[in-house]
């Protein structure tokens, strides 16, 4: 099964996601130093092309679970940017009234039926979610974000095991930046290893693809999710990829000494939103223009969400004890 | 088998077994299950060999024929892996019922169940709530040993975000179940197996006992005993004993150690003035500490001893049955408490 | 990073840390470290990005350039395993330190340390010990949230078999760090991040701080405070305050919450007459509920009203710097405590 | 790296051990209604040529961890008869003091340094006691024997990936006998999985192998331990194979519905030893008369071994609260 290149709309709509998440990283980039958003920020600079790539597949009924590492996979999958940004402030109009913070996202409007921060946490939830759907005949999909450090923990083994014995519904998208925290990846897998390559052993179908190239993670993703709904079971797709800025915050951890510098400029390069634009403007399905209407367009959102959050009030009391039940 | 049935010997006391129609434990638990399956489409059994021919000590004997492996899940040996999919089928529409035949099979799941499960509803600001229910067999003897047959009702109580039962009858064993499974929030029912085959009263209808109600079984004025599933069983027959002797106990039967009525339990205290918890756990911050602690704070002026605590000792389980006799307190521990406590 | 400094003020009171040689609580354990490296070829250290330019909050700095990536080991995202690893070393002739940088990954573990590690030396006949160390850092603050500050001393303390030990000052923090490599056991020591610029008086030779024996920070006749880990200066704070309103406070330092030193508590209650218990942690069956417990059960007669515990509200921890503000218990609610209980 | 076959003394050796494996379980079978044993037992019959292949390469500085299915792997490895029936019977003089119990073998004299029956709780724990012996520089190798059940812990894929990373001397052997209690592998796992390939997805050797064969069992394993020796790093053998015995108990799990009688039948006539002596026998490596004299010296030791068991005392009070702590 191959899928046709997306068309030019497509690709636009593409490019439009990856600008937009990368428009806000670079805003939280500039707020955070006024010290207001009280929470740890995990940017995904770099590694837009893996959300856009995927969720342009994906309706309000289709759930994702992320991680810590969510901004991009939250925006991509149509969360109230207002909701989002109250939440990073701590404010009772945040997406968890304040109770959450930034690594915790819900929306269940949008299929976010929430997040966990535990590295690996989400990937057998996710699993059940998908198996709900099945069990109730909604043909919808799962999709469960993870990293490459995810992959090592049990939960990631258990949970392909059970998925592909019972051809559930989710699809596993482990975005491989090479790294957990500063660690390279060579440090903790051993160098013979390979993730997609795990797939198969549990009878399920694994590919590894560039994920700095939107069009590849849009096709991978998008037979997957054929799959997934045809009842054919789950897909594991490794996105190799990169984060620019340091693990948690708006740091550049080459120069804390977490990473080394030339990689970075490596990666740099192959920036997955250069790497599209180029190829638009190129086949004029992208004009300068276009791009000063978006920027535009996403300031002032931003900026009203800005203010929306800024001027929500904070958590209050009340919210200290309520909602350990229901 | 040998090691399916009690070592220890428990006689019914009349107090809780009155009433018309009667089941055993075992068959009660059976009935809500059925029950739930029939009537709620949600429902769903999942655990390690749960379709076997054993069908968990008989409680789910029959149930995948009757309602398919669809609805009736064995699974793979993963624990957490599958809490976080029973939780993850949880908050989007289904209610599963997770089964472990020992405890110690939910220690490995404490990921799932305390950082995910009991924190999911709070950290998502009261949106997605986790209506989970995890039944787990306890029990002991046999040489089970260390990692067989702990009691991890301590362990569950203390982070907030889980609701622990610990059914002691018949009746509260269907009860509570139901309860569980019609509670939004991630609930832990600890099923001890010595008392499956206890017959009690057990009404037919789909019925549930309140959670976080305790039962007073005995009433009395001289002592108040509050106890925890076998051990309230133990306490009635100790309480038969001491009243041979004049001494009026009042057993409570906690049912449901997280919440916890400490409300029934301070009237009693308050009324005999001496209180004696028997859990069956270990007493280093255990349910008994708790209560002990609480009822302490809440009754100060009305104990006129310092509560007791009847645990088990400070080392894990063993396996020779001349060590399990005297590792597992039973109702001469509750006799003699009663004696030292009210002898000051 | 804004995140890895405290959010609350913390002075130094003189009871502390007096003394000659001087080092902050991060460089207390930097140091028993190295000498435990140089000293002991059994001793190694291993943890997730362990030897990263931050080097554990500064407190693994430049260690695997001195003695290798061999005796410092970065390992996988994968606690379960690796309490497994460590515990399969430490039973086989090494003496590792396995270092966890958030509590809450301990609890991923707990299959490895509760079913395994605890429970080894007794089902082995005595046979096999596992002189296993396990750091923790906790801390809070900066919305980490529910599932990036807990405390879990209540979870550990519970089952028998582990040491848990929770330094309050520099010197405890190599003197206990040191202990617990010594000891044969399985020890956990969770270690305050907003401690570790805390300076106090370390000596510069390796020296073990006993587990098991509390230290009095301050003498007092009117009012007992057991106090862990941060509480304890909290309590100091308190405490002076205190000492302006003519109530002068006795503060306890436990040190060490399983095995504590109950004798030390007891007598002090048994002076007082008054006990409160600030821990860091929850309430339900945690630290706090023992040590309540326990002392009632010991100086009942003694106690001129209810012990009070300090510890968290019945809720996860909540993100909002608004709502951490209030989560987090401190000197003004160890101050009411002692006028509430005083006052009776 | 392909071993020669074993040469007659080594065969017969092979034989032996086996027998005397599938004698000691006979025994238990027979005592074990008298309830006498207040443990519960695991029986290995069906599975005794994996024990005696594996451990026939090891010596008692080699390390073995087993599972709640352990007598094979207790005797091929050397375990005091004596120690082992008084363990069972709840004896002070049994090898954990009577605290163990059936489940938890002990005997660091050869290399048993302890058990856990969590399924898969042993696997990284051999990995720790295998690293040890590399850190220390000892020439030793561990082995650590699992079930197919086991497989699908998170644990079993987190040792495997921390063992490959460090090419640790540790070697991984799953007793693949298709069953975890009464479900059948094919309810657990992908019917397009393996366990044996994954393996390779951590860069290390897998090897799927007749368990019933003594002879593949011990060449596989004479690889294993030269590979663990000369610091290639770990191996993963899976040896499949069948246990007549119900999980748990002297039962016939067939007549309680557990599993199909066919099954059991068409594997009892793959009996280990019956395989192994056939050819022995043909080629007279082996005459009945050794068989004759091994029986009586396997009778001779069991009754001494047992006698010691039932006169010894049984486990004292002192014990109860003793070696919680060293
Ligand atoms: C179970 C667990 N262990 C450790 C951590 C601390 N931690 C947070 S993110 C992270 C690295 C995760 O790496 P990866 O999965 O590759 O995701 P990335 O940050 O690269 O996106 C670690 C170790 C955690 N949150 N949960
Ligand atoms: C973690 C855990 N889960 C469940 C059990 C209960 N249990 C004991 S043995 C067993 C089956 C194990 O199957 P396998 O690993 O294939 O070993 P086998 O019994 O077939 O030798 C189970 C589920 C356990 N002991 N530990
Ligand atoms: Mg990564
Ligand atoms: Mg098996």
């Amino acid at each position: 099964m191959t899928l046709p290149s997306p068309d030019s709309k497509t690709q636009l709509a593409l490019y439009r996601q990856m600008l937009l998440i990368r428009h806000f990283e670079q805003k939280i980039v500039e707020l955070y130093p006024e010290q207001e958003i009280r929470t740890p920020v995990h940017l995904c600079v770099g590694q837009e092309a893996v959300a856009a790539g995927v969720c342009a597949h994906l309706r309000d009924s289709d759930t994702i679970f992320t991680t810590h590492r969510n901004h991009g996979h939250c925006l991509a999958k149509g969360m109230s940017l207002k909701k989002m940004l109250a939440e990073f402030y701590g404010k009772e109009t945040g997406c968890c009234r304040g109770k959450g913070g930034s690594m915790h996202p819900c929306a269940p409007e949008v299929g976010i039926l929430g997040t966990s921060a535990i590295v690996g946490g989400g990937i057998p939830i996710a699993v059940g979610a998908a198996w709900a759907n099945q069990m109730r005949g909604i043909p919808a999909v799962t999709v469960t974000f993870f990293g490459d450090g995810a992959t090592e923990e049990g939960a990631f083994h258990e949970s392909l095991n059970f998925a592909a014995l019972k051809k559930i519904p989710v699809i596993f998208v482990c975005e491989n930046n090479l790294y957990a925290t500063a660690s390279a990846i060579g440090k903790r897998q051993p160098a013979a290893g390979s993730i997609a390559a795990r797939a198969a052993t549990y009878g399920l179908p694994g590919k590894l693809i560039n994920g700095n190239d939107v069009i590849e993670v849009y096709l991978a993703a998008g037979e997957a999710v054929i799959r997934a709904k045809q009842g054919l079971g789950p897909t594991l797709i490794e996105a190799e990829t990169f984060r620019w800025f340091a693990h948690v915050g708006p740091v550049d951890d080459t120069k804390t000494g977490h990473r080394p510098a030339n990689e970075l400029t490596r990666w740099k390069k192959k920036c997955p939103i250069q790497h599209l634009r180029k190829a638009l403007l190129s086949k004029k399905i992208l004009t300068p223009d276009d791009e000063k209407i978006w920027q535009k367009k996403f300031d002032r959102s931003f900026e009203e969400a800005l203010y929306f959050a800024k001027t929500s009030l904070p958590s209050g009391i009340e919210q200290l004890t309520t909602h350990v039940f229901a | 088998m040998p090691w399916t049935t009690p070592s220890i010997k428990i006689s019914t006391p009349s107090a809780i077994t009155q009433g018309i129609r009667r089941l055993s434990y075992r068959q009660a638990i059976y009935e809500a299950q059925h029950q739930l399956l029939s009537t709620d489409k949600r429902v769903f059994l999942l655990g390690e060999g749960i379709d076997d021919a054993s069908g968990v000590f008989g409680t789910t004997l029959g149930l995948t024929d009757e309602f398919t492996s669809q609805r009736v899940v064995d699974t793979p040996i993963a624990e957490n892996g599958i809490t976080g999919i029973a939780m993850g089928a949880a908050i989007n529409g289904m209610r599963p019922i997770l089964i472990h035949m020992r405890p110690d099979f939910v220690i490995i799941s404490l990921d799932q169940l305390l950082n995910h499960a009991a924190k999911w509803f709070y950290m998502s600001g009261g949106q997605v709530s986790v209506p989970l229910t995890i039944r787990c067999v306890i029990g002991r003897g046999w040489g089970s040993a260390a990692q067989h047959s702990q009691n991890i009702q301590g362990l569950l109580t203390h982070l907030p975000g889980l609701k622990i039962l610990m059914p002691a009858t018949a009746h509260d064993a269907k009860g509570l179940l139901i309860a569980a499974v019609r509670d939004p929030n991630p609930v832990v029912i600890l099923e001890h197996r010595w008392l499956f085959d206890k017959i009690g009263h057990v009404p037919e209808d789909l019925y549930a006992t309140p959670i976080g109600r305790a039962n007073i079984c005995r009433y009395g004025s001289d002592v108040t005993i509050v106890a925890t599933s076998i051990m309230v069983h133990e306490a009635m027959l100790a309480a038969e004993t001491l009243a041979n002797e004049d001494c009026n106990v009042e057993v409570i039967d906690l049912r449901s150690v997280k919440p916890w009525d400490e409300n029934c339990v301070a009237a009693s205290v308050r009324k005999t003035g001496y209180l004696i918890v028997a859990d069956t756990g270990h007493q280093y911050g255990g349910v008994a500490a708790e209560i002990t602690a609480r009822i302490t704070e809440l009754c100060f002026s009305s104990l006129r001893a310092a509560p007791q605590r009847i645990t088990l000792p400070e080392a894990p389980v063993p396996a020779a049955s001349s060590l399990e006799e005297i590792y597992f307190p039973g109702q001469s521990d509750i006799i003699k408490a009663a004696k030292d406590i009210l002898s000051g």
